[in-house]
């Protein structure tokens, strides 16, 4: 890789400051990168995807990780919160779904340094993505090569013009908590659902994956459950290669039970879908009873319903039988 | 320096050596040779690769593929 | 958008090709790079309150196995790098097999958690306490770990064992009782093209029972 | 002093097992502490003064007209040079083009990077397809089809004519790449002068003499190779390859060393690989299980090289049968030999196609195999071992023998468990290469040098074994040096001969000291030496006299002794069967496959160190789970672009991959050494892809057996 000039700011302030030039506030003219825990962003300079002629490295500023209660028995995290860190804190709960959903992303060696909002801000795993030499819609270019192409691990769901599914694990598990996120730039913060945070290519710049500009930074995220004792969750993850591997499909499944009937439901799919993929509808079909009988019947219907868009490609039909099973999986264990 | 290679026996004028394959065609089997190899079956075994010592490739100087079939006198790039 | 299906890929099919600019592929790299060269010492260093900016060639100090040694990176210097061709003399144990954090053979302990080295900056290791395969056991004198997987026959061409013996080391450092299951996920993300994942698994188990002692 | 005593011929035979020591026993590789305490020295790990760091830069496409400006790459801070290693075009995707050396490994990355390419598209090939088809380019100046063979035999007509059943399928195997760890390279220690040490991952130490010598214009007998410890070869390291040759042109022109250890993406274009193989079948079965006609047609995909292949019908016996294969030449680096080459793809379509043949019957898999395996001397072996895996793993309790089980989700189960069977044939045995030098000398060190390499296969523990068990000392009392060409020749390590070739030759040194000892012990107590023995490190006298080894060493001569061995054919032989078993779980909702069990039984001799063969036979069921369930070169055939040159998305299997293995070792028959490097390597993957079916009635035909797949299978069979 390139030599860059290597920032390291002690506050978020500072941080912003250094990214507060000019260029930076476009994506396609900036030359400084926040730096967390670089498990991606190395990555890609390593392979010339990335050659910022800077790294604001932000993950020893101090109150940027960690967890906190927030209100109503809400959870913040800071934004550097290692997934390491995650693993182990819930084994039951609301929240059990994002110590699951961080247990099964990439090594304990890659956990140790990772961080919640590189989670999220991470770049797609697309195999002609990461080639230098295919210059995609990503990159600038003006095709998607996997359409045509090999598209085993590509999008079902909300694809066109770019197919890439989105990476991330934490971003399912966060959605299906109603999180919020909160950005700092130099002119301030500001804080808004995650759901909004990410993009489809069809509806944002088809080269990026969510609304961050290279001038700002992540600063923490909160759940925004109401009531979070009520709250169950739980994340299921398909990959091809056991415990070290990015999803084939997952499910991150929440909900509410009140006197034993399900009240309120999330289903956020992850590896599916150019972004996290809410699926409102398919959340409506899971409430009621939680008589097996009953319950089993509504899984499967709102296993169809979540699908009911599904546009596969080529070689990637199989996503649809298994992301519908494991929906129900999740339902079944969530629910035993 | 005084090498040994000035003999002229390495370089098969010496008529021993009535191997019928360039000097510079090696395979795996090759390495086993407890001589010169005559057959094609002294040089072949199953996985049926063959590179060129003078390219390291698997390709002859001359851009055909290399195999013993072919890597004979009358090939421009042949050696003795 | 071209649909593949209605076109039977061949050779001169040029259907996807659009980056190819009709089959040339104009430079797939960036300019010249202007810098300064040779082997001077260009450290620049601008330090304020509130940020410090380092360029160029960095002198730091990197804590290695208990000792303080003395290095000159770049930015750019993975801790891989540091410890395999900058430091002298060279810690060459830890390996560089994948160089994208995908087989573990560069492993080292961070403050105790394992890290592939070479996703790792070397300035990011500075004033942290790391430990590589050197800092474990001698040949003659060697840690439980290490000792288990001799006894087990847990290597065979070796170039993963490393790796493979700082997961396990950090794991039973932090869980001294790790089960089987504890064990294979803390060595989940380390690669043996040997296949001598079974050995290790009993290597893993025998090191477990003399840790735990 | 050199000595050449007479020996007893009978003394030139493996001990009976209650008299082996170390021989036999499970011994703990004498390299391990090493190894685990990262003092192993491997040939990327060479560190020397004033040493320069290259790297090469690739084509990205399969064939390309090649312009280069390298004025950027120059420009780099720390670049030494910058050069083109290749002609006005490429041939293959990921050639090596240019090399960039520099002081550091940072700057000759970014070099690399810096080198600007401008690649004007040739006509390509790189399917099978593309190669065949009539207007394709000429991969191959003589024509794209190389190499096809026809085998027949028997009667086609008439056995399909008394078959029940007829099978007509295509079943496909990807290309596989050997993934080293260490990947190919060499530094090359030369300063200028008439002299340089060649430190090279390679699977045959002499090998580092073939090439650099000339490359270094350098005399043969001033080059000297090493290799210490090697990162892995799996057949891909026999030659120094390009990335030797180049790595010493540099070293000539700039008077330094050179460290060229190809990068990883390098490592997965231009080292070779296994190749992959496409073999339509028709096959017809009466209803007792026999194949009465085979026809098969394959080509070989190997790339710039043959392709390999075992042929069908492979290992059973088929009467009537004509089986044809080619290669088919493409733009993409040879294959080159890859643990037994050719076998796991001839393996996989036979085990596949006897079980729809046994399906299509009703007959049960075993009995299925057996009715194809004649009563005879060869095959018998095989019908013992296929049923002693057959019972390991529980295959008289299974439910499902000559129907697959279910393939639904319902009444609560998710999971479905199968089982699959294959066997395997490898020759092994020794080659008389081996020259072995043993010494002793007056302070009782007992040295035993020979240029062989260990590959990780536990050569090196080997030599001092063979060695300490002909004096009755132990294993840590012998100094084994190997690797190295000042060395007696070795044998390279390939086609499971390493073993074979190189214990006799020990064990003959070796035996020609004891001899000599026993000799000096004769003549300095006045008996006759034929009734002289060593046991436990001394020389037994009689009468209860024991002269001490440091005693019987103090003899010798002030510069002590030296006795060279060679190859003994007695004490070797050749010949592998094996059969191999494996137990899966199918997920029904995700169509993950997770092998529970694998079972293995070869036969290969005497197990010199059966530590060491458990963990080669295991080690070759691991790669078998990881081809069968995981790999797979992608290339995109529209652009001719690679897709997965890296472990991330060329997935190895990992820990959660591996089954519980059970490992037979089928020594019975007291066959002298063979070697068993390959054979355990073949029978995994058809054994994994029946047991998919066995378990849920899918049957992938088309490698690697990926859940993707398998969950369409199960979709259709609910469909149908």
């Amino acid at each position: 890789m390139k030599d860059f000039e290597y920032i390291q700011p002690e506050t978020v302030e500072a941080a912003t400051a250094a990214l507060a030039t000019k260029e930076n506030a476009d994506w396609a003219t900036a030359k400084a990168r926040v730096f967390g825990g670089g498990q991606d962003l190395l990555g890609e300079m390593k392979t010339g995807l990335e050659e910022p002629s800077a790294l604001v490295n932000v993950k020893w500023i101090q109150g940027l990780g960690g967890v906190t209660q927030a209100d109503g028995g809400n959870l913040k995290f800071g934004a550097t919160t290692k997934l390491r860190a995650l693993e182990g804190l819930f084994s039951s709960g609301a929240f059990q779904v994002l110590s699951e959903a961080a247990k099964t992303i990439g090594s304990p060696q890659i956990r140790t340094q990772a961080t919640l909002a590189g989670n999220l801000c991470q770049r797609p795993r697309c195999l002609y993505y990461r080639r230098p030499e295919a210059k995609c819609l990503k990159k600038g270019g003006d095709e998607c090569f996997a359409y045509g192409g090999y598209n085993k691990f590509n999008a079902i769901l909300g694809g066109g013009p770019s197919y890439i599914v989105h990476p991330s694990d934490m971003g399912p598990a966060l959605m299906a908590l109603d999180a919020q996120i909160e950005i700092s730039d130099s002119k301030g913060t500001t804080e808004m659902a995650l759901d909004d945070f990410f993009t489809l290519p069809s509806d944002g710049d088809v080269t990026r994956e969510n609304v961050l500009r290279p001038d700002q930074v992540v600063i923490s995220l909160r759940t925004g459950l109401d009531t979070p004792s009520e709250w169950r969750s739980t994340y299921l993850k398909f990959q091809e290669r056991d415990g070290f591997d990015f999803a084939l499909s997952a499910v991150a499944l929440s909900l509410r039970v009140q006197n034993g009937a399900i009240t309120d439901a999330r289903i956020v799919l992850g590896g599916v879908a150019p972004r996290p993929w809410r699926c409102r509808e398919a959340e409506q079909l899971l409430l009621g009873s939680m008589e097996a009988a009953s319950l089993a019947k509504r899984g499967a219907a709102a296993a169809d319903a979540a699908l009911l868009g599904a546009e596969p490609l080529e070689h990637n039909a199989y996503k649809v039988p298994l992301t519908k099973g494991l929906l129900q999986r999740a339902l079944r264990q969530l629910t035993a | 320096m005084e090498t040994n290679r000035e003999d002229g026996a390495a370089n098969g004028t010496t008529g021993l050596n009535k191997s019928p394959f360039c000097s510079k065609l090696r395979t795996k089997k090759y390495y086993f040779l407890n001589g010169p190899a005559m057959v094609e079956g002294d040089l072949l075994d199953a996985s049926n690769d063959c590179w060129c010592k003078e390219t390291m490739q698997r390709v002859g100087p001359d851009g055909v593929v290399v195999d013993p079939e072919d890597c004979q006198k009358g090939r421009g790039c042949y050696n003795g | 958008m071209t649909d593949r299906t209605n076109q039977p890929p061949s050779p001169s099919s040029l259907s996807r090709r659009a980056f190819l600019k009709g089959g040339v592929v104009a430079s797939l790299t960036g300019a010249a790079v202007a810098g300064p060269n040779g082997t001077e010492s260009v450290s620049v260093t601008r330090e304020s309150a509130i940020a410090t900016s380092l360029k160029g060639k960095v002198a730091v100090t990197l804590e290695i196995n208990g000792a303080a040694r003395d290095v000159s990176v770049e930015p750019r210097t993975t801790l891989l790098g540091a410890l395999r061709d900058h430091l002298e003399p060279a810690l060459t144990g830890t390996k560089l097999v994948c160089d994208g954090g995908n087989c573990g053979a560069c492993t080292v302990l961070i403050d105790g958690a394992p890290v592939a080295s070479c996703m790792t900056l070397a300035l990011d290791a500075v004033g942290h306490n790391i430990r590589t395969i050197e800092g474990l056991g001698k040949p003659d004198d060697l840690s439980v770990v290490q000792e288990a997987f001799c006894a087990e026959d847990g290597l065979m061409c070796g170039f993963c064992t490393p790796g493979f013996v700082m997961a396990i080391t950090a794991e039973l450092e932090s869980n001294p009782r790790a089960t089987l299951d504890e064990l294979k996920n803390s060595c989940a993300g380390n690669l043996c093209r040997c296949g001598t994942y079974p050995q290790i698994f009993d290597a893993a188990v025998r090191a477990a029972r003399g840790a735990s002692k | 002093m050199s000595t050449t005593p007479q020996q007893n011929a009978d003394e030139l035979a493996w001990p009976a097992p209650e008299k082996r020591r170390s021989i036999g026993k499970d011994t703990r590789r004498i390299d391990g502490p090493a190894k685990v305490t990262g003092m192993a020295r491997y040939s990327h790990d060479v560190r020397l003064p004033g040493m320069v760091y290259a790297r090469f830069v690739t084509c990205a496409l399969p064939a390309a007209a090649i312009e280069l400006d390298l004025t950027a790459a120059l420009a780099v801070p720390g670049v030494v040079e910058v050069v083109r290693v290749v002609g006005d075009s490429t041939l293959y995707l990921g050639q090596p083009i240019a090399a960039v050396t520099a002081e550091t490994p940072e700057a000759a990355a970014e070099g690399a990077r810096a080198v600007a390419v401008t690649l004007t598209e040739l006509p390509w090939a790189v399917t099978a397809e593309q190669s065949l088809a009539p207007d394709a380019p000429k991969v191959n100046p003589r024509g794209n089809i190389g190499r096809e063979r026809t085998q027949e035999e028997g009667d086609i007509e008439a056995g399909f004519a008394a078959s029940d059943a007829i099978v007509e399928a295509t079943y496909t195997i990807p290309i596989q790449h050997h993934s080293c760890l260490e990947t190919h390279g060499m530094v090359v220690d030369y300063r200028g002068g008439d002299s340089a040490v060649i430190h090279g991952s390679v699977q045959g130490t002499f090998a580092l003499l073939d090439g650099p010598p000339d490359s270094l214009g350098l005399d043969a007998s001033m080059v000297e190779g090493d290799v210490q410890h090697m990162g892995g070869g799996f057949g891909s390291k026999f030659g120094i390859g390009i990335e030797g040759k180049i790595a010493c042109e540099i070293a000539k022109r700039l008077g330094r060393p050179v460290h060229l250890m190809m990068d990883r993406e390098t490592e997965f274009h231009a080292s070779g690989n296994r190749s992959g193989n496409s073999v339509t079948i028709k096959a017809g079965a009466s209803k007792d299980g026999v194949i009465q006609a085979l026809v098969a047609d394959s080509n070989k995909l190997g790339g710039l090289s043959g392709g390999s292949y075992a042929g069908l019908p492979y290992v059973y016996s088929v009467a009537n049968f004509s089986s044809t294969s080619r290669s088919v030449y493409t733009n993409t680096d040879g294959n080159r030999a890859f643990r037994a080459p050719g076998h796991p793809q001839a393996s996989f379509g036979m085990e596949s196609l006897i079980d729809e043949l046994a399906y299509a019957i009703g007959k049960d898999l075993v009995e299925m195999r057996l009715a194809n395996l004649p009563d005879d001397e060869q095959h018998s072996v095989w019908r013992r071992q296929l049923r002693r895996v057959a019972d390991e793993i529980g295959w008289n309790e299974h439910p499902y023998k000559s129907a697959p089980g279910p393939h639904k989700v319902e009444g609560g189960r998710e999971y479905v468990e199968g089982i699959g069977f294959g066997i395997s044939v490898w020759g092994g045995g020794g080659y008389p290469s081996c020259e072995v030098e043993a010494r002793v000398d007056r302070e009782g060190s007992l040295i035993v040098s020979v240029g062989v390499q260990d590959l990780g296969t536990g050569s090196r523990t080997l030599v001092a074994m063979v060695a300490a068990d002909e004096f009755g000392l132990e294993v840590h009392q012998v100094t084994a040096r190997i690797g190295n060409t000042r060395f007696g020749n070795g044998v390279m390590s390939g086609g499971s001969v390493t073993t074979a070739s190189l214990a006799p030759a020990v064990k003959d040194a070796s035996n020609k000291m004891r001899a000599a000892l026993i000799a000096l012990v004769a003549t300095n107590t006045g008996k006759d030496a034929s009734a002289l023995s060593f046991a436990d490190g001394g020389v037994i006298v009689g009468d209860g006299l024991r002269v001490s080894w440091r005693d019987a060493c103090a003899l010798c001569p002030a510069g002590g002794l030296t006795t060279h061995g060679v190859f003994q054919k007695a004490l070797q032989s050749s010949g592998v069967h094996g059969a191999q078993a494996a137990r899966v779980r199918i997920d029904l909702v995700t169509g993950e496959v997770k092998v529970l069990k694998m079972v293995a039984i070869h036969d290969m001799g005497i197990a010199l160190n059966p530590m060491a063969v458990r963990s080669q036979i295991q080690g070759a069921m691991v790669q078998a789970v990881s081809y069968a369930l995981f790999e797979e070169r992608l290339i995109d055939a529209d652009l001719g672009i690679a897709l997965n040159p890296n472990f991330e998305s060329y997935r190895l299997a990992n820990v959660h991959s591996i089954p519980e293995m059970t490992v037979i070792i089928d020594d019975e028959d007291g066959r002298g050494v063979i070697g068993i490097g390959e054979p355990p390597a073949i029978p995994g993957i058809g054994a994994i892809a029946g047991a998919i079916q066995n378990a849920c009635g899918v049957r992938v035909r088309d490698m690697p057996l990926s859940p993707t797949k398998i969950l369409i299978g199960l979709e259709e069979l609910r469909r149908s």
